[in-house]
Parts: C-alpha cells; structure tokens; sequence
C-alpha cells in the first residue's frame, strides 16, 4: 500500500515536471500571453503529458529544489566557457598551415546512472575542446580526441569529463 | 421560372470517399459487411446520377464548392457529357462490385474493396470537374489506386507491369503539372471555362507547349499509341474485376479529359488531323497485337487498345455526328469490355489458366458464361443487333458524311482491322463450342453473384442494340456540349 | 543594442564559416566530426541568438532554436560517429592510439 | 546581373526537370529511378512557385499591421505545390514497396534484367 | 542591412566548403557529416534571412527545418550502422 | 542577395547531377536529400514559408527516411 | 542509342519551355486569381495566412483529393506489402545516448508539431506540415527504441475519423448558410487571434491527425520485420 502511493506521489511529481515543462516550450513558441493561446496550450501540454508520462519516468529527472537549480546555472556557464574555448581551438586546429592534430580514441569512465545525465555528459564532452563521444556502454565512454594527451583510462577521465561530472553529479544525486 | 430541386452532385464524389473512410473502422466492428460497402456506395451514385438527367438535359448544373464567385473557387460542372460517363462509371463500379462479392478470395480483401471504390470515385472527379488543377488530383487519386490495384495480387507479373505502369505515369502527371503551370502563369487562371474564355486561338507556340505537355500527360493514361506499352501488361496482370474496370473506365476517363481539354480549353482545331492518324494507327496496331497473342486477359487488352484508337478516330472527325458515335462507341465499349473480362475471370478461375486453348469445350460445362462471352464477343466486332454494330455504324456514318478521300481510305482500314478483330475472337468461340474438353469433369457454373452483372450487360447491350434511339437524345447533347465550346462558357460564367 | 546584436552574429557567422572549412580540410571521418560539431554549433547558436538580440521581440524564440540545434546536433553527430566506427571507417594515419578494439569487449549497453 | 535576376530560379527549375527525366530515361536501376522521380517533382513545385514571385513582395501572411496586399507574392501556386508536394510522396512510397516487391521476387532491381512479360 | 546580406553570402559560401565534400567525400559517412554541417549552417542562414525580410513568421521554418533534418540523418546513421 | 540565389541554386544542380552518376545508392539519397534541403531554401527565398515547410519535413527527412528503409530491404550498390 | 534519343528529347523539351517561359516575367506577374486571394481572403474567411485560406477555403476540394491520395497510398503500400517475407537478422540496438535523446525530444517534437497545426491559420504551416512532423516523430522512436510499434487500433481509427470530420463538415455546409460544400458556416472571429476564421482551423487539426497517422502506417508498413 504504502509502495503505491509513493510511485503516485512520483508520478504525480513527473506529471508535473514534463506538464511545466511542454508549458514553457509552449510560451517560448507562441511568445505571447493571450488567453487563448494560455488555454490551448494547457490543453495541448495536459494531453501529451497524459500519453507520454509514463514513457519519461526511465529517464529519470531529477527531483529539483534551489540548490540544484542554482547548480544547473553554475553547469551552463561552465560549459560555455568551455564550448568557447573548444571553438578556438578547433579554429586554430583548422586554420594553422600544418594541422597541429594528433588524434587517438580512449577510453573514459563516468560515475551518473542515471540516463538523461549520461545523455548531457555525453553531449557536453562533444561540444568541449578537442573531443567527443562515439560510444557509451554502461559507465564506459568511448572517446575521439583531436589531441591526445594522456592514454590511460584514469588520466584522461580527469582531463575530460572531472569538470562536468563534479556539478552532474551535484544535480542528479 | 421555379427553382427545381434535386440533390447537390457534389455528393456523387463526398459519400463513397466518407464510406471508403469508414471502411478501416468497419474492420474492427463488422468485417462481414465490408464487401457490401461499395455495392451501396454505386448504388446510390447510380439513382442520383440518373435522378439528375432530366434536369442536366435543359441546363448545366453548376455546383460551387466552399467559395464565392465561380473562377475563384473550385466548381463542378455537371453537364451531360460528364453525366453520362458518370452514369457509365457507377453502373460498372455497381456490377462490379457485385461480381466482386464472390470473386475476390486472395490478399487483403478490406483494402482491395478502399481501392476499388476510390478508383471509381476518382473517376467521377475527373468527369466531373471544372478546373484544371483539381482535375489533376482525381487523376492522381485515379492513377494510384490503379497502380496498387494492379500489383494487388503480388505475383511477378503484377509487380513487374505496375512497376512500368507507374514510371510512366507519374512521369505522365509530371508532365501535366508542368503544363498547368505553364498554363497559370500565362493566364492566371485555373477554371476550364474562364480559361477558355481568355483563350481564342491554340496557334502561337507558347500556347501549344502547355498544351503538348498536357495532351502527352493526359494521352499516357488514355494509352495513345507511342505511349502505351504499359497497357497490355498492366490490364492482363490485375486481377480480372479490376481489368473489367481499368479497361472499361479508367482509359475511357483519360481520354475524356483530354478532349475535354482540346476541346474547351484549347479549341484546337488543327491538331485534329493529326490525332486522327494517331487513333487509326493506334487502332492496327492494338488489333494486329491482339491477333497473336495466345493469353486471353492479354488479347483482351490489345483489343482495348484498338478500340480506343477507334474513338480517338471518332472524337478527332470534330462534328456533332462524329462526337456522338465517339461517345456511344465509349458506352458500347465500357459494356462490351466489361462484360468479357468479368465471363474471362470465371472461366480462368475454374480451369486455372489464361492460355486460350485450355478453354476447350467450356461451352458445355459453364453454358451461361460461355453464352455471355459470346454476346460480347459478337457485339464487339460490331454484329447487329448487338450494341457495338450500332455504335461502329454511327461512327462511319460520321466520317462518310466528311465526304473527303481521306475519311474513305481510314475507313477502309477500319473494315479491315474489323476483320482482323473478328478472326481472333471466333477463334475464341470455336475453341469454346467445337473443341471437345479432355477431363469430363460436371458442369461448374460461374457463381450467381457472378452471373447476375453477366446478365445485366448482356441485357443492356442487347437492348441498346435495338433501340439506339433511348439514349441518343442524350448522347448527342453530350456531343454538342463538348463541341460547343460558347455555350459551356455561357452557363458556367453567367 | 544593435551593435552589440552585430558583433555576436558576425562572430557566429565567422566560426560557421570556420567550422565549414574544416569539414573540407581535416583529414579524417572523426576530426571532421570534431570540427562539424564544434565550430557549427557554436556559430549556429551565435548567429541566431545575435539576431535574437537586434530584435528583441523575437529572443525567446531564437533562444529556442538554438537551444534546440544546441541539443540535435550532437546527438546526430555522435550516431554519425558511431556509425561509421562500427562499420569499420579507419582513423587517418596520423593518430596515435586506438582502444575500440578494448571497449569491444566491455559488457553491457 | 540582371539576365541572372531574371532567370536564376528558371535555370535551377528546368535543370532539376531535365536531370530527373535524363535519369528516368537513362538509368535502369529501379531505386534510382525514383530517386530521379523525387528530383523531378522537386523541380516542378520549384518552377510553379516560381510562377507566382513578385518583385520586392512578401508572404501572404497578415502576421503584423504594416502589410499591404499589393505587395505579397501569388499564394495560388503555393496552395497548388502543397498539395502536388504530398502526392508526390504518396507516389513515391508507393513506388519504393513496389520495388520491394520486385525484390523479393525476382532479386534484381535493373529492370532490364527483368523480362517476365513481352509484348 | 546590408552587413547581413554580406553575413549571408558568407555563410553560403561557406556552405558550398561542406558541399564539396559532400560531392568528394570518399565514403558515406563523411557525406553525411556533410550533410549535418550543411543543415546546422542552413537554419542559422534561414534566421538571418528571415530578419533580412523582417517577418517573425518565417522563424517557424527554421525550427521545422532543424528538427527535420536531424531526422533524417538519424535514419541514415542507423542505417550505416545497420539498425533498422 | 543574387550570389546567394546563385550559389545556391548551382549547388542544387551539382548535388542533382551527382545523384545521377552515384553507384552508390546511400550516396545518390544523400545527394537527393541535399537537393531537397536546398529547393526549401530556395522557397524561403520566394517567400513561400508554408510549401518551405512542407518541403523540409517531407522532401528532406520523410523521403530520405523513406529511400534508406527501401535500400535497406533491397540492395545498395546499382549494377 | 537510347541516351542519344532522350538527349533529343530533352532538347525539344528545353526549347519549348524557354519559348514559352519569354511569355511569363519574372517577378512582375501577379495573377487575377491570386490578386483577388490575397486583397479579399482575410476578410471572406478570416485567416491571416492566405495561402490557408486558398488550400482550406478556396481550393478545399482540392486538399479533399490530397489527403484521399495519401489514404490511398497508405492502403496500397500495406495490400503490396503484406505478403512480402519477413527478414530476420540481428539489429544493432542504437547507442544509449541517441535513445535517450530521442525520447527526451519525442515530446517536444509532438508539441512542436500540435503548435504548427493549431497555428495554420496564422503562421505557416498547417495540417500537412503538422502531421509530417507527428510522423517524423515516431519515425525517431521506432529509429532510436528497436521494437517499439504504435498502436495500429487508435492509428486507424484516428485516421479515418480525421477524413471523416473533413467531410462531415463539408456537409454540414450544404444544409447551412450559403448551401454549398465545404462552406465556412461558423463564425469568422477577430484576425489573427488563434479562435478565427471558422472551420479552418477544425479541418486543420482533423488533417494533421489523418495526415499524421497516414504517413506513420507509411513508414511502420515500410519497417515491419520480424
């Protein structure tokens, strides 16, 4: 008994955040408040989010609060700051006459469990300087780096995902 | 004057599409009914096509469609031509879908029954339009269910000729679209009769480009000669109440959009000679096919063939006599045709093959079916008093009254592909009646459900055969609908 | 604001530029990923997000398109990627270490 | 630049058209023709809309105050190259399960390899 | 306004870097890494022109055009990869 | 404006022609792909939002989808 | 033999067409029909876009025929395809991140494709573009999941009932206001608000249903296996 009202609670909670979610999506698209485009977009997000709650649940959002929002801000910064840097770097990899690249595949390790985590490391490793993913298995990530600096496993996990797993893990505990 | 009222036409294309949409539904609830659905659906566009006869025969019926004023919107356009072969249509698709009941055992039943209505429903659209672009589309709804009707069976024939037949044909309706852009961006219209009003002469060339595209789109599907090598392979391959259909119809439909275009739109006078040479060689060339084929559904096509070179020939004479032969050459051949395909799909259902000399001594084992045969037999060489001769006698009528050397070498060249036509198909009939069968199997008659559209055509050719003059009245304002390009004018713009 | 809006699209527009020319000079299926997925990307996201900022109206919804190409692009590099790995494209001559054959025989998804 | 101005859109329209058709006409390979199909269609919606281009015009949407109806561009041929667009992929799914079919039947896809039937 | 008509004829031509390897691009792979670039640069083009030609409306193409050509390329690597 | 009109459309015609000579099926879809990628554009510039739309959801990614799961259950080199 | 013929083909083809294309300027064509459209359309039918006012007012019957051609090649593809033999082999399983992506965006998509046919009336798109991407979008599940199918029972039935509204609307025209088909009997509402222009916006969301389902039973036709 106590089992199910705790996975309704959850649900209830998912509901919520996919419903607040399809909400905002759905102001950014009309960028207006009129009521009628308020009305039609509750109804239109209340329907998918009736269909498709059940399939959100695997990925596993995190249950938010302050702390973790703030921390979600600290994360985009960074990865800005690095996305920057990753651009200049291929910009200079590209334009120098003799092509500074000695590119490797390693392999690094990553401690999220959860999906949707596993999904934005994978993506922030690929937007930053000089690297990306092209596989995963489990927490193995196959890695492309334009120029290798370190072969071995513990090494290169410092030098490319320490960065981001400090605050994805903050964010999906 | 008061109005008279009768039901809106629109509705001959809006129900039997609202019933194909229902089918997929039916499926889960009661499938048994299915095959039923597109027996009522002809029903009901037969009584109201017939209902609307007495009033399309004083005016045009101009229906608008979610609109306002006539070339602005889209409109249809009933007058007696486009009823008369909307008639024609629905009686067919009615029979056929009769005969279907039983015939149709193999593949999936429920989407052979969505296609077959849509083809037909297609085929009303295109007779009954009155723009060009929408034309267009009812051709494409028309086109695509033939081509998966055609492949429907699955074996490697119909795969291999739907696949030619839809190459062809969508680089045939590509064509057309080219031609009815090229025709908008001149005109700036897209109804046939405003169109037609801006348009005095087809002379200058780029007039006659769009119409050179539009003829060759159009004259794909109508299989004229150069373009027809899909036919032969498509019509034998399908399954034999689709032939009876794509046959009877669906060539017949290709062709009345092209004259229609040539006619209203164009008035191209001069290039009716050229078409005339166009229908005779495609009738020799149909006829002389035919002759030498030993698969029956293929005879039958090549034979298709020829007939619609004969009305090519009929339409392309250009006076009020020669249109009227054309169009009851048209009836008689939608009978005719019709009625041999669907005897030919028994008699193959029960021997297994469609080689002409496995039919041996059918004539005592399926005798009504043989009997039936025969009559289309016979009324397709044109045999009084079947409905063929009176067709194929108005037709000469029509070009002797040219009184031109030209007109009485082409018809000598007819009489002669008659002849040819007629030794085929009494070879047929002496295979059928005079060859003793090797198994002394029982009689096997086709099934009623069968027998019963067997005996209506045979019943209508006959009667059409000797009293012509029932439907003349109609045919012939028909003809002089299609001919009288100021008049279609008149009553479409006001 | 206007100018401001300018300089961000032209240093979006720069980098696409950049991003693309590198797709054509790199040596390899994998380093012009690297390029592919940085350099357009990032221009993508400054170009149209500079726009978003010449015209103040349409903010929220440019941040969305870029947020939007911000998350697909990735991805479909990395499935491009990961393709042509596991049908056996080759690393150009110039790379040092390849532990594919390694990860092969890791377990799991 | 001016002959450019005026015919830019008609040179890629036709060449798409005549590239679609050389390839229907030419190549044997099943598959590539449709893909002819496709870039045929392709060029024919190109060249209606073309048709209905107005200098300095603008999309016939009354998105905002300012917009006069003189200036849009002809929304017929847009309406027409909608429809002719999704007919276009009805035909071409349709054609690619017929080459499915063709396939599995006969385990070519070159047509001229194929000759079941004969006039 | 015409620093963004020279802001577009840049990102063409550097469109036209990508379609040259599309065209030369030894395997199929890298044509489609190609063709990735070619839609990222494309609707960073679209929004520039649709500011070009002020109309707000026009921004919903880009969006369209950005969610579909990721699908497409998704098909082509699942194919490569031989997953469907 | 006109260059961009121009490099685009020879880039359409190129991506067309090298459909028509590709072995390579994949390769000839991708080609086809980037012709249809290229005529939205070529909508957009015509000011025809609605059919650009169209032509980018249908012609680019339905159409391409289409083609790779037909190559896939036949075969993908022309002979 | 052949190239040469097509080639002079070709040529007769290119030659009539630049005869013809003389008579149509560039640029400086606005046609009757398009003039009136576009000075009458917001008014008679109350949509801002005017190209769905022509493809949903004017030129309805014409979107009738095109959506009964997708229906057809829905049903053809599946009567062609039924008795083809069902492959088996192994499937690669997609990679966890374009997995998890694709279900991450899966609803955003499905939003994004309600957004674009709920608003025809006032921004481009509408039905077709609408439902091409619904089916873009379980084209990306049934890409990134293995195994995933839609429900073929509600994929049917909202594809019939969605044809089915398009008529059942138009009929109700015949016997309302001006007693035609298709006519646009429910009031016209203020332009551009998104509750405007009567039926348009109805029949818009009916086509995406049926143009969504129709082009999703395309393609899971089109992939079945096992």
């Amino acid at each position: 008994m106590a089992k199910s009202s705790v996975k309704n609670e959850s649900s209830v909670k998912n509901f919520l955040y996919l419903f607040i979610f399809m909400m905002l999506i759905w102001l950014a698209l009309t960028s207006s408040l009129h009521w009628q485009e308020l009305i039609v977009g509750c109804v239109v997000s209340i329907v998918i989010t009736f269909f498709l709650n059940s399939n959100y649940q695997p990925l596993g959002l995190p249950s938010l609060n302050l702390i973790k929002i703030f921390y979600i801000f600290i994360y985009l910064i960074v990865l800005f700051i690095e996305i920057v840097k990753a651009n200049f770097d291929v910009a200079y990899r590209v334009l120098h006459p003799k092509m500074p690249i000695k590119p490797g595949v390693v392999i690094i390790k990553t401690s999220l469990r959860q999906d949707i985590a596993k999904l934005i490391l994978a993506n922030s490793i690929t937007l930053t300087p000089g690297t990306f993913t092209l596989d995963i298995k489990k927490d193995k990530l196959l890695i492309h780096w334009i120029y290798v600096r370190s072969e071995n496993i513990e090494d290169s996990t410092k030098l490319i995902g320490a960065r981001f797993e400090k605050y994805l893990g903050k964010i999906f505990s | 004057m008061k109005e008279i009222t009768y039901i809106n036409p629109v509705l001959l294309i809006a129900v039997p599409l609202a019933l194909a949409f229902i089918i997929p539904i039916l499926k889960f609830v009661w499938e048994k009914s299915i095959k039923w659905i597109p027996v009522a659906g002809f029903l009901f566009d037969l009584i109201v096509s017939i209902t609307l006869i007495p009033i399309v025969l004083q005016k045009n019926i101009i229906v608008k469609i979610g609109g306002t004023t006539t070339p602005f919107s889209i409109n249809l356009v009933v007058g007696p031509a486009g009823l008369l072969l909307s008639i024609m249509i629905s009686l067919a698709g009615f029979l056929v879908a009769i005969y279907a009941l039983k015939y149709i055992q193999e593949g999936d039943k429920t989407k052979y029954h969505i296609l077959f209505m849509l083809l037909l429903t297609g085929a009303i659209g295109v007779v009954l339009t009155g723009d060009i672009f929408n034309l267009f589309v009812f051709f494409e709804v028309l086109c695509i269910s033939s081509y998966a009707l055609v492949g429907y069976l699955g074996n490697r024939a119909g795969i291999e000729s739907s696949i030619k037949y839809l190459i062809q044909g969508s680089i045939g309706s590509s064509l057309l679209l080219v031609g009815i852009g090229l025709i908008y961006g001149q005109y700036g219209t897209l109804n046939m009769a405003d169109l037609a009003a801006q348009i005095k002469t087809a002379d200058s060339i780029s007039l006659f480009v769009p119409m050179f595209f539009m003829i060759t789109g159009l004259g794909i599907e109508a299989a004229i000669f150069p373009l027809n090598s899909w036919l032969p392979d498509a019509h034998s391959s399908a399954p034999s109440s689709i032939s009876a259909v794509l046959s009877g119809i669906a060539i017949e439909v290709g062709l009345y959009a092209m004259m229609r275009i040539l006619f209203t739109i164009f008035a191209a006078e001069s290039f009716m000679g050229f078409l005339l040479f166009l229908g005779v060689i495609t009738l020799l060339i149909g006829e002389m096919s035919a002759f030498s084929q030993n698969n029956i559904k293929r005879m039958l096509a090549y034979s298709s063939i020829g007939q619609i070179g004969l009305i090519v020939f009929a339409f392309s004479i250009a006076t009020a006599s020669g249109l009227s032969g054309g169009f009851f050459q048209m009836i008689s051949h939608t009978l005719n045709k019709a009625l041999l395909f669907l005897a030919t799909g028994f008699m193959i259902y029960r021997t297994g093959s469609m080689e002409i000399s496995s039919f041996r001594g059918l004539g005592k084992k399926m005798p009504l079916t043989a009997l039936f045969f025969t009559i289309g037999t016979f009324s397709i060489i044109g045999l009084p008093p079947f409905v063929g001769f009176a067709s194929k006698f108005l037709i000469f009528k029509a070009a002797l009254a040219k009184q031109e050397l030209l007109f009485i070498i082409l018809i000598a060249v007819i009489i002669l592909t008659t002849v040819i036509e007629g030794a085929y198909f009494f070879r047929i009939i002496q295979t059928l009646y005079f060859k003793e069968s090797d198994d002394k199997s029982s009689k096997q008659e086709s099934a009623i459900t069968a027998l019963i559209p067997m005996f209506i055509f045979a019943l209508l050719i006959l009667i059409l055969g000797i009293y012509p003059n029932w439907i003349m009245k109609f045919i012939h304002s028909a003809a002089s609908e299609l001919l009288n390009k100021m008049s279609y004018l008149r009553s479409v713009l006001g | 604001m206007g100018i401001v809006g300018m300089i961000i699209t032209g240093i979006g527009v720069l980098f696409l530029l950049l991003g693309n020319f590198g797709i054509l000079r790199l040596p390899d299926v994998y380093n012009r990923i690297q390029a592919g997925t940085k350099c357009t990307t990032f221009g993508a996201f400054f170009t149209i997000v500079g726009i978003g900022i010449l015209e103040p109206n349409w903010f929220w919804k440019c941040l969305l398109i870029a947020a939007f190409v911000l998350i697909t692009n990735p991805i479909s590099s990395h499935a491009i990627a990961r393709a042509s790995k596991i049908i056996g494209v080759l690393l150009c001559d110039k790379s040092v270490i390849d532990k594919t054959e390694e990860f092969k025989n890791e377990k799991g998804v | 630049m001016d002959f450019l101005y005026n015919y830019i859109y008609y040179i890629g329209a036709f060449g798409l058209i005549l590239i679609g058709l050389y390839i229907l006409l030419v190549k044997h390979n099943l598959i590539k023709m449709i893909i002819g199909l496709s870039i045929l269609e392709t060029g024919v919606n190109l060249f209606i809309i073309t048709l209905g281009y107005l200098d300095n015009g603008t999309a016939p949407i009354f998105s905002k105050e300012n917009l006069e109806s003189n200036m849009m561009v002809d929304p017929v041929p847009q309406a027409l190259v909608l429809t002719a667009i999704v007919i276009g992929l009805a035909v071409l799914a349709l054609a690619l399960s017929l080459a499915i079919r063709l396939y599995d039947s006969f385990k070519t896809l070159n047509l001229k390899k194929i000759k079941e039937q004969k006039w | 306004m015409t620093i963004l008509i020279v802001f577009a004829i840049i990102i063409v031509l550097g469109m036209f870097f990508s379609f040259l390897r599309m065209l030369i691009g030894p395997t199929a792979s890298d044509r489609a890494v190609a063709v990735d670039t070619i839609t990222t640069t494309t609707v960073a083009l679209l929004v520039l022109l649709a500011f070009i030609f002020e109309r707000y409306v026009y921004l919903d193409v880009s969006l369209v055009y950005a969610l579909l050509a990721f699908v497409g390329l998704v098909a082509l690597a699942r194919y490569l990869e031989r997953g469907i | 404006m006109i260059i961009v009109i121009t490099l685009l459309v020879l880039m359409m015609l190129a991506s067309a022609i090298t459909a028509c000579i590709m072995k390579d099926l994949i390769s000839a879809v991708i080609a086809a792909c980037v012709v249809s990628l290229i005529a939205a554009v070529l909508f957009f510039l015509l000011h025809a939002p609605d059919v650009a739309m169209a032509e980018a959801s249908i012609g680019a990614a339905l159409v391409t989808a289409v083609f790779i799961i037909a190559i896939k259950r036949t075969k993908r080199h022309e002979e | 033999m052949k190239k040469f013929f097509s080639l002079i083909l070709l040529i007769i083809i290119v030659v009539g067409m630049i005869y013809t294309i003389h008579q149509i300027p560039f640029g400086k064509n606005q046609s009757k029909i398009g003039k009136y459209f576009v000075a009458n359309g917001k008014d008679e039918t109350g949509a801002a876009n005017i190209v769905t006012s022509v493809v949903v007012g004017y030129r309805s019957f014409d979107t009738l025929g095109e959506v009964t051609v997708l229906f057809l090649a829905a049903i053809g593809l599946g009567a062609i395809l039924t008795t083809t033999k069902k492959q088996n082999h192994d499937i690669e399983k997609a990679s966890l991140i374009l997995n998890t992506g694709c279900r991450f965006l899966f609803p955003l998509v499905l939003l994004f494709s309600a957004y674009i046919f709920i608003h025809g009336h006032l921004s481009p798109g509408g039905g077709f573009q609408g439902g091409a991407v619904v089916a873009s979008g379980f084209l990306l599940i049934y890409l990134a999941c293995p195994g995933k199918r839609i429900n073929k029972v509600g994929n049917t039935i909202s594809e019939s009932v969605g044809g089915l509204i398009f008529i059942i609307l138009g009929a109700i025209g015949l016997f309302v206001g001006d007693r035609y088909f298709l006519a646009n009997f429910l009031p016209k509402g203020e332009l551009n608000t998104l509750f405007s222009a009567g039926i348009i916006p109805i029949i818009y969301i009916a086509l995406g249903f049926k143009v969504g389902s129709e082009l999703n039973s395309v393609i899971d036709k089109m992939m079945e296996e096992s």
